[in-house]
């Protein structure tokens, strides 16, 4: 079983779908010649030609319609943004028109349409290559948000993702690309969307989180018991529709909760998981809903030392775990 | 390069005589609908309309020159005609405007016009002006990649012009020759926004030269010009020459929709000289005074289609609303459903 | 004391406010001789001229990146978004640029510009004309976003956002617009952006919401007090910065809390309220956090069975109340 | 209409030799600079750069034509020879580069160049293509209104021209006739993406009649050129007579920036053509050609430029990061500050 940084598993999950699937397009700014400016489809133009792969003018909002108006017309389009920071130019696109094309034509139509949306800081981006841009998304009905963490789980979800018939917005933390390796399967698997996964068990507490903060989760988790304390980590991995059941099942269970993302806390993700918190887990809590995030203040500056004080570390989880758990 | 055509082309091209009856048909069926729909929405029982009097010779005359069979249709909701042109029986129409059950488009989850017809590929995903023209981009682009033999046209009016989506659009497509026609309906208004406020040129059509393919404006009170323009963009699109921008100069005949009162904003002269400009009574006395129609004939279309929206209107005043139950179909995936 | 509606409030205090200060100029589109679709700038083209009052072609990002420019030079502008459903398009000047402005130009420069844009359904508007759309600006760090619901709280959060030096976005719920009236006093006065308002005092739970839902609460609450049960409700009027203080405070007091709102609940204000609570008042909390809204699905349904089902009416939050109340 | 003006035009116009001389001290000051922001990149000391390599002549000469003291510069983050030709001192731009807490633009929140200018009206809100247009076009608005006599210029590349922004932003402008000068830097590419694949047509320049006002296309690399093409659309703008769009041929003589690779996506011979167009070399060239400087004085530029460089170098590298605290100043009443 091949080890693979996150970046390689969304590249061969591309090419092995493209391969498997003709109806499969990409398109964005550099994903050509270029082969992106992270490399993922890195040598895709040579493989399946101009036609396969476009070249788009910079444009957001057409890079969304156009795969959109494909999609209906018997397409797979892949999209690509190229930094999550430039989309909202396409949001019109997505939100207000992909979203409903299933709901709006009564089921006459559907847009079986990806959108690879790069994000997330701790990469010296400053204000506009660091954002986190999942809250709307993952409020709009109709669409579907996964945000896989590691490389096996960005394989499973993109593969997920392109065969879906109804549009989907794959996370991909910038910060993870490089940095985090792990086994990939060679074969063809998929991840379910919706499913939630307990990356590491545990009976004191509760950590959920997604994105590049499980794998902060993780390590602090691991200093945390070493001070004795056993935390449990939840990976959302999928933002919409939540796992509701495995969230209420974990912190039911441990009785105490720490929630813990790198975007902006207020009304996000985090406030939505309190909330399926407060409402079904109420009888077996034993302390608050806590969550750990930035302050609330435009991400995120530039500057190194202020960017690594906005920025949820390890140290700062384990600091929340250890006040949790004095509870 | 815009170019101008003929104010009154009456060289018939293509369309026969016979053919210029039935589409004079047609606009006649429209024009008693969409009055019949404005009453109803007078009487409390359409919640909304947004009327295609003015624009009925120059959509019978652009869906008469594309291929039903074959081509897409992403409209906006001003194409009341072209709806009927492409066979939508009254009862249908009305059952949107009246938000029945069997509202074909979107089984009245959405406003009349909006979503997507069951036997063309015609649709309408939104309100929301100029996002279906980078949509045409991409179905345009689907059918290039994989050889089909179909043009897409997209409908969109002066207003949608200054969206940046349409920019973006016409721009993709000129530089991969996509086989997409944009039909721009120019009423000189987006709702009170005159053209004047629009834009600091003469016409759309001009812009076309900054993406690369041609751009023409014509009268679209005149069926044969508005039909001999569309022919020679869908001829182009279909020999993979790409994009065409067809403006046709129409006019409004009523407020923007039943919730406006153009008083506000038109002046009495305005109002009088568009009034002019009423296709019907054009395309009338052009057949006429071609001897393709005689008054008796004239009369008996428009009794006919009188009878037509008679009976649809009482047909479809009866059904019913659709129940709560449907409300929760064909969410997607990702939606909690009854939450 | 004259009693208005909240559009006459609305129209009233931008003639007011534009009397005063020179420098407060109108753009959207139909702003000017049409007087705005729902008439909230009714005859200032003649009385301001066409140069303060400006029709803009159709084009929402322009609108929005026009009233940024003239704002950090000089001007105070007041944009128009016809309808909530079509502001997606200028996300990217709203959320992308204006909101950053101070922060990223380390406080040289600052927006002082107000967005109107009416918002919100039960008003036979369908898919896109019904749209409630405040969870991405309420999620966004340096935008403030006020959504008035009575006369009185339209005057004064719209004056208190036309004289603030930062972009605030006032919602402006539609069905409220002819429906809700209520005294206005002639005076200037402001309404404090960031302070929630008890608006029915009350012990035995309260309601937290915002906008049309506020007076289906009051309807509701006047109905359970019928049946016994005495409901505090809560108006946030703000929703960036969100009253912690008076939510925490109304919650701690009577125990019991039911958040009330039109918009889709997944990942949104009532999240965040519901995470606030649970952080906040777990000590005090006598029954699960609870909340109504509508369903998953997109919003809002055209045909009028539908939209009556799609909405909260005061006859489902007495429901919601009686559940509570008997946990 | 768009023009091509002369490709290599001498004729000095309003610059005396004098200017000219100054101009290309600047350039050559810039390019030091530029040069030695990549080699901090290389160092591991700037995390990011954009260079104006190949910019150079286009943005002194723009700069020499508007009024400082009046005029109000929107950029994107390629304007790193207009900073330095309105006055930004080495130090300055090194802060930003390096990210250090005297960085007079953003105190380093941001990349470099972006922020708004102690001194002047020079202002970058973010690093989002083309959102500057709208902007530019509000800003010139509320001179406009007030009666204020200033010129708004904005920056944009080949890339941007694609964006709906700026079509509405251009269409806007036509309308309202507003003292705007739109300056396109083109070089041919956005990031890896060829003209060829960003649009149909020539020239950048030929949109500006679908607006209304006029487009000029001038070769980059000439000082003159560019300036006379500016100076021009400055007094229009001036005058009350609305925008000009000013499109500027010029080649980005180095990746798109220091995390690019742009042999992955163009040719050598494409490269090493590009190359040739040094406009370094070619005003050097220029300059000596017309007996205003010598070889050796061009020497003394050259080493005078590369002693400040030094300097600055020396000077920020020794200056400390921001610390913590100030990361919470200049919220907005909204923002929560420490969470
Ligand atoms: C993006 C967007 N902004 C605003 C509106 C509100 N609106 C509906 S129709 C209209 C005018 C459209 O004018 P035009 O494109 O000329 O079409 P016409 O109605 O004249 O046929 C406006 C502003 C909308 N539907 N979408
Ligand atoms: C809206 C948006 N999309 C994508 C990007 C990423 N990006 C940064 S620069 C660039 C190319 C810009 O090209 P051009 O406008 O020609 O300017 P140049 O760099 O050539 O001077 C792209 C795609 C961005 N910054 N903003
Ligand atoms: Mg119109
Ligand atoms: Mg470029």
């Amino acid at each position: 079983m091949p080890e693979m940084t996150v970046i390689e598993a969304v590249r061969e999950t591309m090419r092995a779908e493209m391969r498997r699937d003709e109806s499969i397009i990409l398109m964005g700014e550099d994903v050509g010649n270029r082969g992106g400016v992270f490399l993922a489809s890195d040598g895709f133009v040579d493989e399946f030609g101009e036609e396969r792969v476009i070249d788009t003018p910079l444009a957001e909002s057409l890079i969304c319609g156009l795969a959109l108006g494909a999609a209906v017309n018997g397409m797979r389009p892949v999209a690509e943004i190229q930094f999550a920071d430039f989309v909202w130019p396409a949001i019109n696109q997505i939100v207000g028109e992909a979203a409903r094309v299933r709901y709006g034509t009564n089921g006459a139509k559907s847009a079986p349409m990806t959108i690879r949306i790069p994000y997330g800081g701790g990469v010296r981006g400053g204000l506009y290559h660091s954002q986190s841009i999942e809250v709307l998304f993952a409020h709009t009905p109709g669409l579907t948000v996964v945000a896989p963490a590691t490389p096996y789980d960005a394989k499973g979800l993109l593969a997920s993702a392109i065969r879906a018939d109804d549009p989907v917005i794959v996370l991909e933390h910038k910060r993870t690309y490089r940095l985090i390796k792990g086994e990939v399967p060679d074969d063809d698997y998929t991840v379910p969307i919706g499913k939630a996964e307990i990356k590491r068990p545990g009976s004191d507490m509760t950590i959920v989180t997604y994105g590049l903060m499980l794998h902060y989760a993780l390590q602090a988790a691991a200093t945390a018991m070493e001070l004795g304390i056993d935390v449990e980590v939840v990976d959302l991995r999928t933002l919409r529709p939540l796992d509701r059941e495995t969230i209420i099942e974990s912190v039911s269970r441990t009785g105490k909760v720490l929630i813990v993302q790198e975007d902006t806390p207020a009304v996000s993700i985090s406030s939505e998981v309190a909330a399926i918190i407060g409402e079904h887990c109420f009888f077996d809590l034993d302390g608050p809903i806590t969550r750990l995030g930035p302050p609330d203040i435009p991400p995120m500056p530039f500057s190194p030392i202020q960017e690594a004080a906005f920025m949820p570390s390890p140290e700062k989880i384990v600091s929340a775990i250890e006040k949790l758990a004095e509870l | 390069m815009a170019a101008t055509a003929n104010k009154e082309s009456e060289t018939s091209g293509q369309l026969s005589g016979g053919r210029l009856v039935e589409l004079y048909r047609t606009m006649v069926l429209s024009r008693h609908l969409d009055e019949r729909v404005w009453l109803l929405n007078r009487q409390g029982k359409a919640a909304i309309a947004a009327s295609a009097q003015g624009h009925e010779a120059a959509q019978v005359a652009c869906i008469e020159a594309t291929d039903p069979k074959k081509d897409h249709y992403l409209i906006y909701y001003r194409q009341f005609t072209a709806m009927i042109a492409l066979g939508t029986e009254p009862e249908e129409m009305l059952r949107g405007f009246l938000a029945r059950d069997g509202d074909p488009m979107s089984a009245a989850r959405q406003f009349p016009l909006h979503g997507a017809h069951p036997r063309v590929d015609l649709f309408n995903f939104s309100n929301v002006i100029a996002t279906q023209l980078p949509q045409a981009a991409g179905v345009a682009l689907a059918d290039k990649l994989r050889g089909k033999d179909a043009v897409t046209i997209v409908f969109f009016g002066d207003g949608a012009a200054s969206q940046g989506d349409t920019h973006e659009a016409m721009n993709f497509a000129g530089i991969h020759k996509l086989p997409v026609v944009f039909f721009c309906e120019n009423n000189r208004y987006a709702i009170s926004v005159p053209l004047s406020r629009q834009m600091a040129v003469e016409s759309i059509a001009s812009r076309a030269a900054g993406y690369g393919f041609p751009g023409v404006t014509v009268d679209g009170i005149d069926v044969v010009a508005v039909h001999e323009a569309m022919t020679a963009a869908v001829a182009r699109a279909r020999a993979g020459e790409g994009p065409t921008l067809v403006e046709v100069q129409v006019e409004r005949l009523l407020p923007h929709t039943t919730d406006d009162d153009h008083t506000r904003y038109r002046t009495p002269e305005d109002i009088a000289q568009m009034l002019e400009r009423d296709p019907i009574k054009i395309t009338a006395e052009m057949l006429k005074r071609r001897n393709l129609i005689t008054e008796a004939e004239d009369e008996q279309i428009h009794s006919e289609a009188k009878k037509r929206v008679n009976i649809a209107t009482d047909t479809v005043d009866a059904e019913p609303y659709p129940d709560v139950g449907p409300m929760f179909d064909h969410v997607t995936m990702a939606s909690q459903g009854r939450s």
